[in-house]
Order: C-alpha cells, then structure tokens, then sequence
C-alpha cells in the first residue's frame, strides 16, 4: 500500500474524530462542563443517522427502522439520495442533542467532579442499552450494508485515464501548494525554536513522504504519493476513489464545525460560556440565566459529536456498541489538552498527535504475537503524556486562543493581542 | 427443590456490597482527605490483584518464570504491601507535584485519568488480557433451604458433590424456640445497646454507633442460638420456603471487608496520626498551623488507599475467579457510587453506600425480568443519579 | 529579650505586595495590639509570622532565631500558636479531638495544659464529646483559643478574637484575654474592636496600606487626637 | 425593633422590604429575623466582623436560600429566587473580594455586563443580524465609557488577573453598574481603594443617586458611612440592631457598645 493510501485513511480518522474533540471543547475548553460521557452522543449520532439512512429490508439487520430517507429523495433526482443522507446526519445531530438535554437536567447542576461521574456512568448505561435491546438498534450484532452517500457515483471518472490523472493529479498539487504556501507563512512568524521545529518536522515528513517512495518503489510509488487524489486502479479509467471521497467529506465536515464553533465562540454569547467556566457565580449575578447556556453548550457540543458519529458510520462501514467504549472519550480529552483546551486549532493538532502516536506506530516492526503489548505500549506512553503536559504545559501545545468579534466599524477589536 | 428468592438476592447483594466496599473505603479516603476524585481506583484494584497473582500463580504471567505458587492469603499480603508502596510512588511523583502547584479538581479528575490509562496498559502489557485464576483451593456453596411448616421451622442444607445434591443437614426449630431466642436476640441486642449508649443529648462520638452495634449483636445472637440449638425438623412440607446459597468464601469477604472498615475507622478515631488525617480532611491550612505536616499526611493516604485497593482487587479476582485487566474499571463505576452516596467523609458511609449500591443491584436483577441482568450497574447508578438530584451534596454531605 | 521581633517585612501574596518594611516588637509576656483600616495589612502580618504568606525580604525572629520564610509547623513548634479569625477548628470533630488536635506539634498530650484549658473555658469541659461546628460562635471561638493554649506557647496571635461575638461575649473574651496574658503569655492581637483593644494592651501598632503609621502605649494612641479622628470614629 | 417612623421609608418608597430573615449554618445563627426595608437613595449597612453582613447580602441575592422569612424587591417576592433572576430584577451586587474573571480581560469584563445583548443568545450569535453589530457597539461604547470613567481604559486588554486590588474593586463596581440595576448592593466597596478614587467612587454613586439609582452598601469607614449615607441600618448578631439617620445611630449608646467597643472616652 503506498504511503498515500495510509495518509488518506488516517487523516480521515483524524478529521472525524477532530470534529469530536472540538464538540467536547466546546463543553470542556469554553463552558467548563467535563462530560465524561462525551462518546454518548458519538454513538447516539451514529446509530440514529444510520437508521434513519438504513433500507427498510437491510438484510441481517432486526431492530428498528431503517426509513431510508436517501431512497425516498431518490426520485428527487440524483443528489435527492445526498439530501436524504444529510437529513439523517441532522437527525443524528438532533437526537444527541435531545439525549444530552435528558442528561444534562439532572446532571449540570451537580458539581463538577460528580457531573463527570455521573456522565461517564450515563454515557455507560446507554451503551449497556444498545448493547443489550436487541429490538432498538440490532444489539451487540451491529449494523451492517450502512447507507454511503453518493457511493454509486464512485470511483468519479471525468473521461480519459489522462483526463483524470490530468484534472485530480493537479487538484493534488494544488493542495499541496496550498499547505507549502501555508507552511512559508507559518515558517516566517515563528520563532526561532518554532523554526526549528518546523524545519525538522517537515523534513522528517517530506523525507518520508517523497523520498523513500522514490528509493524503495521508484516512480510508481512517488507518483501515487504526489498525484494522491488520483487512484489509478479505480475503475477502468482511473479517477476519485470512494475512500478520497470520504476524507474531502470529513475535512469539510470538519471545516463546518470549526467555523461554526468559532462564530459561536467568538460572540458576546460565548464570552457568556467562558465566564461560567471561570466563576459561574459572577455571571448569575450579572443576570446570566447560566444553567441555559451550560445546557446548550452541552447541547450545541453533543450535536457536533454526533455529526462525527454519523461520518465515522460511512468511514466504517458497520456500526457495534464496543465502538463506543468510554476510552474514546478519554482520548478525546487527551487530544484536547495535549494541543490546547479551549483552542480549536489546537484541538486539530493535538488529535493528529494523538493519532499519529496511535496509529503512526503501525511501521514499527513487531511479531504479531506482541501486538497487544506494542498496542498496551502506546496507550502507556499517551498516559504518561497526558500527565506530563498537564505539569509542565498546562495549556497544552498551542494554549488558550485569541478571542475576536468581527464587527463592521469597530476600533477596537477585541482582544487579539493577549 | 426450593427457589432462591428475595432473601438470598439480599444476601447476594451484601457479598457485593462488600465488594464495592472494598474499593469504596480506599477511594473515599483519596477523595476526602487527597481531594483527588480518583479514576486510577478501579485500576489500582486490578493492579493490587495482579501483584498477588505474582506471588499465587506466576506461571501464568508470561515474562516470568514459574517460581511456584504461594497460598493465596499469604500470596496477598505481599500483594497488598506492595501496593502500598506503589501508592506511595502516585503520591510522590505525580500527586503531591500537582498540589504543590495548587492544581484545581477539574485537572486532579483528567490527572488520574492519565494514571489510570497507564496503569490498565501496564497491566495489559505485561501480562495480556487473558483471563486468569488464582491458584486456590475451590470452595463448594452451600444451599441453605429455609421451610416454615405448620409446627416451625426446618432447615435442610444441600451441596453439590461430585455432581451430585447432596443434602448435608437436616434440622429445624419449632414455633415456641424460634420466638424464644428472637426474643432473647433482641433483649440481648436491646441491653448491649443500652449498656453502651452514653450521655444522651449530645452529639456523641461512638466507634460504632449503639443502635448499629445493638443490631448486629441481635442478629449475631439469632445467629449463634440457631447454630448450636438444632432440633429435629418440624416437617419438610412447607407453607413458604426460600434458599440461600452461601460458601466460606463469601464469609470470608464480608467479614475481611469489616474488619478493614473497622480497622481504618479505630485508626482514624483513636490515633493521633488518624486524628491529623481527618483534621487535615477539614480543613488543611488548619491542620498545618496545628502542626501537622500534610505532605506525610498525604503519603500515608495513598499508600493506605492503594493497600485497601488491593484488597478490594484480591477479593475480587477470587469471588469472579478470574482476573482481566478490566476487572477494576467496571467496578470504578458502582464504587464512585457508593462513596458518593455514603457521602465521602466516613469510612462507614463509604461501607453503607456500597451496601445500598450491593443491595440494590441484585435485589434489582432478582425482581427484574431475566434479561435486565445486565443493567445492575445501571441500578446502581439510577439509584445515585436519583439522590444527586434529590440532595446534590450526597446522602451524607460532606458535613 | 524580644520573643518576636519583625523588621523590615516585606510580604504579601504570590506577586502581590501587601506589606512593606513593617517593624513590629512583642516583649517576653507583652500584650500587644495591632489597629488599622480594612486592607491595610494587619492579618497579613500575622500570617506572615507563621509563613502563610509569601515572604520576600526583612527578618522575623523568635526568641532570637530568624523563622523568616519557614514551614508553618516548623514556626508552629517553635512557641507560636495563632487563632485564625475564621475557620479557626475542624468542625467535623468533637471539642475534645480540637484540644487534642491543639497538642498536635507535641510529643503527647500534656494533661495538665488540657486541665488548665478546660478549667479556663469550663463550658469545653462539659461539651468534651459535642462536634464542634455545632456549638455557637462563642463557644467555637472558645474552643480555638483553648486549642491554641495547648502547647503553653511564648506568643499566642489572635486575629480579631472578638469577631461576630455579641457585646458581653466579647467583655469575656477580652477578660481571658488578660487573664492568659497574666499568666505569662506574650500576645500578638488584631483587633477591629480598636478602643477595647487599645485600652487593653500594653503597645499598639496602628498599620495603614502595609506601612507602620503610628505605635506607642495602648492608652496613648487611644488619646492621641489623629489617631482618633482617623481610626476610631472620632 | 426600634425602627424610627420618622426616618423609615414609607410603604410606597420602600424598594426592597425584608421580613424576619433566618439563616443558619451548623451550629451558627447567621441571620437571625432580620426585618428591615429600605427607600431610595444611600443606605448604608454597618455592623461589627461577623455580624452577618454578607450572609445577609448572599441571601438577598439569590447565592443563599433563607431558612425562614421573605424579601421583596419592587413589589415583587424574590424570596429563594436563582442569583440571576435577582439580578434581572434589577438588584445587583458586588463581591467583597472582587471576583474578577482574571483570564479574560478587562474589556470583556465589562462586555459581559450589559444585560438582553442580542448577541448573548445562541440565535443572535448565529444569525448576526444587525440588532448584533449595534448591541455590540453600544455595548462597548458604555463600557469604554465606564472604563474611562474608573480609570480603566488604560488596561482594556489587560487580562483582569493582573490588575491590582483597587483596580480589581473598580472593575467590580464598573462591571455591576452596567447591568442597569435599580439597586445596587455593594460589599464594602471601598476597602483597598485610593483616597483620590474613593472620592471619585463617592462622586459617581451621589451622580448615580440622583439619577434614580438606590445602594445599599456595607462599609466598615464610618466616617464615610455618616457622611455619604441618608439612612444607616446596623445589624448586629444576625439582627438588626438600630436604623435611623446618621447622627441618631451615632448617638446610640448600643450601637457604639456593639461597634466601637465600650465607651468610656
């Protein structure tokens, strides 16, 4: 498998649960609320997208639904069937947000150390439920033959084998383009060990990336790795494969959820939020209805995973309660702190961290008799992290963002310069 | 044949209660006097059971070579002393660093989650995540049928040798035997409560509470009237009959459980090292004008803590008889529970909450439909979730 | 001799400065007060006789040994017992374990300091097993003064004793007061209550914003005309 | 009660009316029926450490519920009311050590105050619509404006952690007056503050008081009380001891017992 074909897989992985991680943010970082019970909601998102999107005649599959909303917008035309897949992500968001409304009347209220409890003990409880009511959503079977959106239109094929390697090898090298461009600006406002870092980093990656392909496979392995978005053996002409599909999906997911976060963030709205999270009291005495805002941030929070969950559903491909341990979460948390509470973009690095420490360990060679100890051995040392950030960088990598309200005609900008 | 019925569930769930407790006494300390609310708990229970198996059974360890086998009780005291000083190393190189830097709740809760994820791994890496058992002899449950017939009561005991029921036993008590010694039971229980309880009126402290040690020695009485006095049986055809299933083993737990809540409890009442704990529990910066050096009171918590953690692990791995490197983390849940419900400032609390949290578990899996067995957890977290909203400070409070 | 002798104290909290180059004086079994405005430091120098606070230049001695900067148990057991102004007893034990708890820094607990405290405060004695945070204001400050008693120290800091304590209590408190102080018993007081206080003590020290403002004999600083008109409500 | 009729505000002046106000704690009365009302203008609270003073302005607030007894406030009882629907009502209190919010700045501090901003709702955040651009300008334009006035504009940026204790006081006040309250309840707003400031504090609340604006506050300075306030309410024990004018509860031989000590000077 060329390196590309990795990549494409984690950093897929990466996006999805980046949009997680910047859900429980939005509760952790901003609000103060430390949901323990944050993988709830992933499951909730997926399991209700999936049903909602599921054929009513799904083979091997017992429990309710599937209402196959893509299939009735189907005859609305071609993108009829996306517009029913999105209506099923919305009901995923939706039902988490209501679950997490049912959690939160209880639970929000308590202090903090008994909310995180009490969350990881719900979060457990639901997943007990999925597991055990057979009738509800399959049980510990799962569900399989899950709805793909636009998956018929793939591999994507624009015409000629050239044509494509032409169109999508270009898009490639645009991206590419783009995040060297990125990578100069970057590079100039950093600092002197920032460079440094820089420099190595993307050395190390770049060496890896381009040119030990080169050495070991030659040519055809440097030019899968480049023209990355272009597969040449999907279909007869070559084209977008679905995989590729589905990172841009995420990505854009993604993308989405950082924008509206930051919008939310960014407002007199989550000035609000990050007042409770530092003295709940003063904001009540200002006249702040607090409870509200720590349930939509909850709400708000819940929704975003559950959207992730619904794009890990079509990642996957099949969906099962033991998905949804609530070691998820924790990592979730890790990734949180390691690149920075309340950042978004530091929730983004510090999952690709995370994930590049999970997963990127897979090159190292071990005999497959020893796989539970290289897998023990990770999770041994991202422990061991979490703890050592906290100590030495509490902030986590990239620290607290700069707050910033757009406003037309305003002098003042707020606070950028903290 | 006779049914296990609501007695034995209540039974059951004081053995599990016992369990629990285990892990609650442990915790509720960390979490009263360290001000940590500890998530590593459930793994230091796993990690105290794993240290006995090293002494029990090291075959089964695979980097180690098999060395023989120690008798499980002595296998876990080793186990137990070795945790302590495993304690004592959280509270050194991570905890203490934290409180130096006056770190707040939120970051204590996502530091011994960190611990935790090293220590299931540890665990996991070293030994793997096969299911293990100590090597102990096996003990046979006892069948206990109670049969109230029109004269009194008999009672037949059976086991199960060689596959085979057995009935072991045959006796009973009539009417007016039965009704003399609970009336004697209860004068004893009444005249030890009374001879005990001091200076009405105030707020007395008592190591046990008189009407709790007045109960228990009423029931100990019934219970050591019924042992010696049998008589022949009152008929074996019964107007109502229930079962309990018994072993030495669960004796055992339940009363090892006891006796280490009765232990800390005199430790933290008559020491004056126990006393500095549970002023230090009050209110620190006091204690520290006082005199008392927190740091050593810290440490001596975690290394007591950890010890009552492997405890609660040892008994664990020999009542489920078998070890995963999960074993602690499902039981973090019912245990936060416990000590949440019992409120987290008092060893009995911790001890009672866990015998609500027991209790309530299986009376719950016996009264449900067959197929909620798996939501006993759930019970006990409904029953928590439901107090917490009735009372957000615990059962208890924190006083 | 001096059993405390501060000088030249800077101190405050973190990187807060609170207190600058304040000199203060306690002879042996000298009853001294400390008066000033709200904020202006007062407790703050108590605290920082028992390392409460951050230290960051000038000296405090006791008994001729420089403590400046040291554990607060070290201090402790060196002859300094403090009454704090709130949160002065552990509230979840009894008044008996509080004694105990007073006799902590020594080796065991002197049975005839417990019989003197008891019979200084005789209505200790008689709710020995009662829990202390449900007695009354005045009996638990009673209960943390006779705490502080239990290691028979050279100089007992009392921060604002009388607070909360209704007008007779707070005649009795000042009572026992002079009736420890008789006994031999340096003491270090801040006092809102600054007419009783001045009346009562052999030196004053008033503080304002951190700095010595004035000091002299209790009576004088009671009589002098700007000290009056400033501090005491003309 | 020795409550003195004639300086008493009369049933329709009387703001806020508190009625036998009970609050324990353990084996401590806190409060112990607590009647007093008060009217427009200066009130000031005075009474020894201890005496309840911020028990009863938690109570007041919403942050304590009573055990016994009731407030009104407007007419309305907001007795067991949330902190924040206190506050909506229009009466506002400060803390006695201030509670700044030190991680974020003095700007947002302040930004926080203004009450029904349209962008303070999810809906407002979202859509920002141009009720969002204009609540935001004049919402900063106050609070520059009260920045200015408290001698802040200087630090907008400043994280509040890192301003001084005076400074930290200021903010407090500033951030309390710009929640438009009909009443403010301010705890011991002064200690700490500069002489200059203080007068300018002084200044602004006489400004206020004329403007319609009620304080009830609690000083320990009884100078300042005797000169700034139109009526004095002093609580001792948990109870009210004495209310009238200035110069009568100067005179009072138990509020001088209770407060100044014994006299014999």
């Amino acid at each position: 498998m060329a390196v590309a074909d990795f990549l494409i897989t984690l950093v897929t992985f990466i996006a999805i649960y980046s949009l997680f991680g910047i859900g429980l943010n939005l509760k952790f970082g901003f609000t103060g609320l430390i949901d323990f019970g944050h993988v709830a909601y992933f499951m909730v998102g997926a399991y209700v997208t999936v049903v909602l999107t599921l054929p009513a005649d799904a083979a091997t599959y017992g429990g309710i639904g599937g209402f196959d909303l893509p299939g009735l917008f189907a005859a609305l035309g071609p993108l009829g069937s996306l517009f029913g897949w999105v209506l099923g992500v919305v009901g995923g968001m939706v039902a988490a947000a209501l679950v997490s409304l049912a959690v939160g009347v209880p639970t929000l209220r308590l202090r903090e150390d008994y909310l995180a409890i009490t969350a990881l003990g719900i979060a457990t409880i639901l997943n007990t439920v999925v597991k055990d009511e057979d009738w509800l959503f399959n049980g510990p079977y799962g569900i399989s033959g899950i709805h793909k959106p636009l998956v018929d239109v793939f591999p994507l094929s624009l015409g000629s084998f050239t044509v494509n390697m032409a169109v999508f090898g270009l898009l490639s090298v645009a991206v590419f383009a783009y995040v060297a461009y990125w990578l100069v600006n970057r590079f100039r406002e950093a600092g002197r060990t920032g460079r440094i870092a820089m420099a190595v980093s993307v050395g190390l990656v770049s060496l890896w990336y381009f040119v030990m392909p080169a050495i070991d496979g030659g040519t055809v392995e440097l030019t899968k790795n480049v023209l990355w978005l272009f597969d040449p053996t999907a279909g007869p002409n070559g084209g977008l494969d679905y995989d590729r599909f589905v990172l841009i999906l995420a990505v854009g997911f993604l993308a989405g959820g950082y924008h509206w976060v930051e919008r939310t963030i960014n407002s007199p709205y989550g000035r609000v939020l990050r007042a409770i999270r530092e003295d709940e009291d003063v904001p009540q005495a200002l006249g702040k209805e607090t409870f509200q805002y720590k349930m939509q941030g909850l709400m708000f929070g819940s929704a975003l995973a559950g959207a992730a969950g619904a794009l890990w559903a079509v990642n996957i491909g099949f969906v099962s309660p033991d998905q949804f341990a609530s070691t998820i979460t924790f990592f979730a948390f890790t990734a949180v702190i390691i690149g920075g509470t309340a950042n978004n973009k530091g929730v983004i690095l510090g999952t690709t961290v995370f994930w590049a420490i999970r997963n990127g360990t897979r090159f190292i060679d071990v005999p497959s008799q020893y796989s539970i100890q290289l897998a023990a051995a990770r999770l041994i040392l991202i422990g061991a992290i979490l703890i050592v950030i906290l100590y030495y960088r509490p902030q986590g990598l990239l620290g607290e963002q700069d707050y910033d309200i757009d406003l037309p005609g305003s002098a003042t900008g707020g606070s950028d310069d903290v | 044949m006779v049914d296990a019925g609501l007695l034995d569930a209540i039974v059951q769930g004081l053995i599990t209660g016992s369990i629990i407790a285990g892990g609650a006494l442990g915790l509720s300390l960390i979490y009263n006097i360290a001000e940590v609310p500890n998530f590593a708990h459930g793994d230091m229970i796993t990690i105290g059971a794993y240290l006995a198996l090293v002494f029990n059974n090291p075959a089964e360890i695979p980097f180690l070579p098999a060395f023989g086998s120690a008798p499980l009780p002595a296998a876990a005291i080793v186990g137990v002393v070795l945790a302590g000083a495993l304690g004592a190393a959280y509270e050194l190189t991570i905890f203490r660093k934290f409180r130096q830097k006056d770190a707040d709740i939120i970051t204590m809760v996502i530091v011994s989650l960190g611990l935790a994820l090293v220590l299931r791994n540890v665990v996991l890496f070293l030994v793997g995540s096969k299911n293990i058992r100590y090597e102990s002899a096996s003990v046979s449950n006892t069948n206990f049928d109670f049969l109230v017939t029109g004269a009194g009561m008999t009672v037949r005991t059976t086991q199960r040798q060689a596959g085979d029921v057995v009935t072991t036993g045959l006796w009973g008590y009539p009417w007016w035997l039965l009704a003399g010694g609970l009336i004697l039971a209860t004068a004893v229980g009444y005249g030890v409560f009374r001879a005990y309880r001091r200076e009405e009126g105030f707020d007395t402290v008592y190591l046990v509470p008189p009407k709790i040690l007045g109960t228990a020695v009423a029931i100990a009485t019934a219970i050591v009237l019924g042992a010696l006095i049998q008589l022949a049986p009152q008929g074996t055809d019964p107007i109502v009959a229930t079962r309990i299933g018994l072993s030495i083993k669960h004796l055992t737990i339940v009363g090892v459980v006891l006796a280490a809540m009765f232990a800390l409890n005199v430790a933290l009442k008559t020491t004056k090292f126990g006393r500095a704990m549970r002023a230090t529990a009050d209110n620190m910066d006091l204690a520290e004008v006082r005199g008392v050096d927190a740091d050593r009171v810290q440490l001596l918590v975690w290394v007591i803590a950890s010890m009552l953690a492997a405890l609660a692990g040892v008994l664990t791995g020999w009542f489920a008889t078998n070890l995963t490197p999960n074993m602690g983390f499902t039981l973090l849940l019912p245990i936060f529970a416990a000590v949440i419900l019992g409120g987290i400032s008092s060893p009995y609390g911790a001890v009672a909450g866990a015998m609500i949290i027991g209790v309530s578990m299986d009376v719950s899996v016996y009264l449900l439909p067959s197929h909620f067995a798996t939501y006993r957890i759930a019970v006990a977290f409904l029953i928590l979730i439901g107090v917490l909203m009735i009372k957000p400070e615990g059962l208890w409070g924190d006083v | 001799m001096s059993v405390l002798e501060i000088r030249g104290l800077d101190a405050g909290y973190g990187d807060l400065q609170i207190l600058t180059d304040v000199d203060m004086t306690v002879g042996e079994g000298e009853y001294v007060t400390i008066v000033g405005p709200n904020g202006a430091g007062k407790s703050t120098a108590m605290k920082s006789v028992l390392g409460l606070t951050t230290y960051m230049d000038g000296s405090i001695a006791l008994n001729g040994e420089d403590i400046a900067g040291t554990d607060t148990n070290t201090v402790v057991s060196k002859g300094v017992s403090y009454v704090p102004q709130s949160d002065n007893l552990f509230s979840t034990m009894t008044v008996r374990e509080n004694l105990l708890m007073g006799a902590y820094s020594l080796e065991e607990v002197p049975e005839d300091r417990l019989r003197e405290v008891l019979d200084r405060f005789p209505i200790l004695e008689e709710r020995q097993m009662q829990r202390a945070g449900t007695m009354s204001g005045g009996q638990q400050q009673m209960i943390a003064m006779g705490c502080a008693l239990m290691v028979d120290p050279d100089v007992l800091l009392l921060d604002e004793p009388s607070a909360g304590l209704a007008p007779d209590l707070v005649v009795d408190m000042f009572d026992k007061i002079d009736e420890i102080n008789d006994a031999g018993t340096a003491i270090l007081m801040v006092e809102q209550n600054a007419k009783e206080a001045l009346r009562r003590c052999d030196r004053g020290y008033v503080l304002v914003n951190g700095e010595n403002a004035y000091e002299g004999p209790g009576t004088e600083l009671l009589n002098d005309q700007e000290v009056r008109e400033r501090f005491l409500g003309g | 009660m020795s409550e003195d009729s004639s300086v008493a505000p009369s049933p329709e002046e009387t703001i806020l009316a508190v009625e036998d106000l009970e609050k324990h704690f353990g084996g401590i009365v806190a409060l112990d029926g607590v009647d007093l009302s008060v009217g427009s203008g200066i009130t000031g609270l005075i009474g020894p450490n201890g005496a309840g003073k911020t028990t009863f302005f938690n109570c007041l607030t919403g942050f304590y519920t009573p055990e016994v007894g009731s407030i009104t406030f407007q007419g309305a009882d907001i007795t067991g009311s949330r902190p924040a629907a206190v506050a909506k009502s229009g009466m506002v209190r400060t803390f006695q050590i201030p509670r700044e919010l030190s991680e974020m700045t003095v700007l947002e501090n302040l930004l926080l105050a203004p009450p029904d901003q349209s962008g303070e709702r999810l809906s407002g955040a979202w859509l920002r619509g141009d009720a969002f651009v204009d609540d935001e300008l004049s919402v900063r334009e106050r609070a520059l404006e009260m920045a200015e006035f408290f001698e802040l504009d200087h630090l907008l940026d400043e994280p509040a952690g890192n301003l001084s204790g005076g400074q930290r006081k200021l903010l407090e006040l500033a951030r309390a007056l710009l929640t438009d309250p009909e009443m403010v309840l301010l705890d011991e707003p002064l200690a700490g503050v500069n002489p200059t400031l203080e007068e300018k504090i002084l200044d602004r609340i006489h400004d206020l008081e004329a403007q319609g604006y009620s304080f009830l506050f609690v000083e320990h300075d009884i100078e300042m009380i005797m000169n700034h306030c139109d009526r004095v309410i002093v609580l001792h024990r948990g109870e009210v001891l004495t209310t009238g004018t200035p110069e009568e509860v100067q005179t009072d031989d138990r509020v001088i017992e209770a407060y100044l000590g014994e006299v014999d000077v």
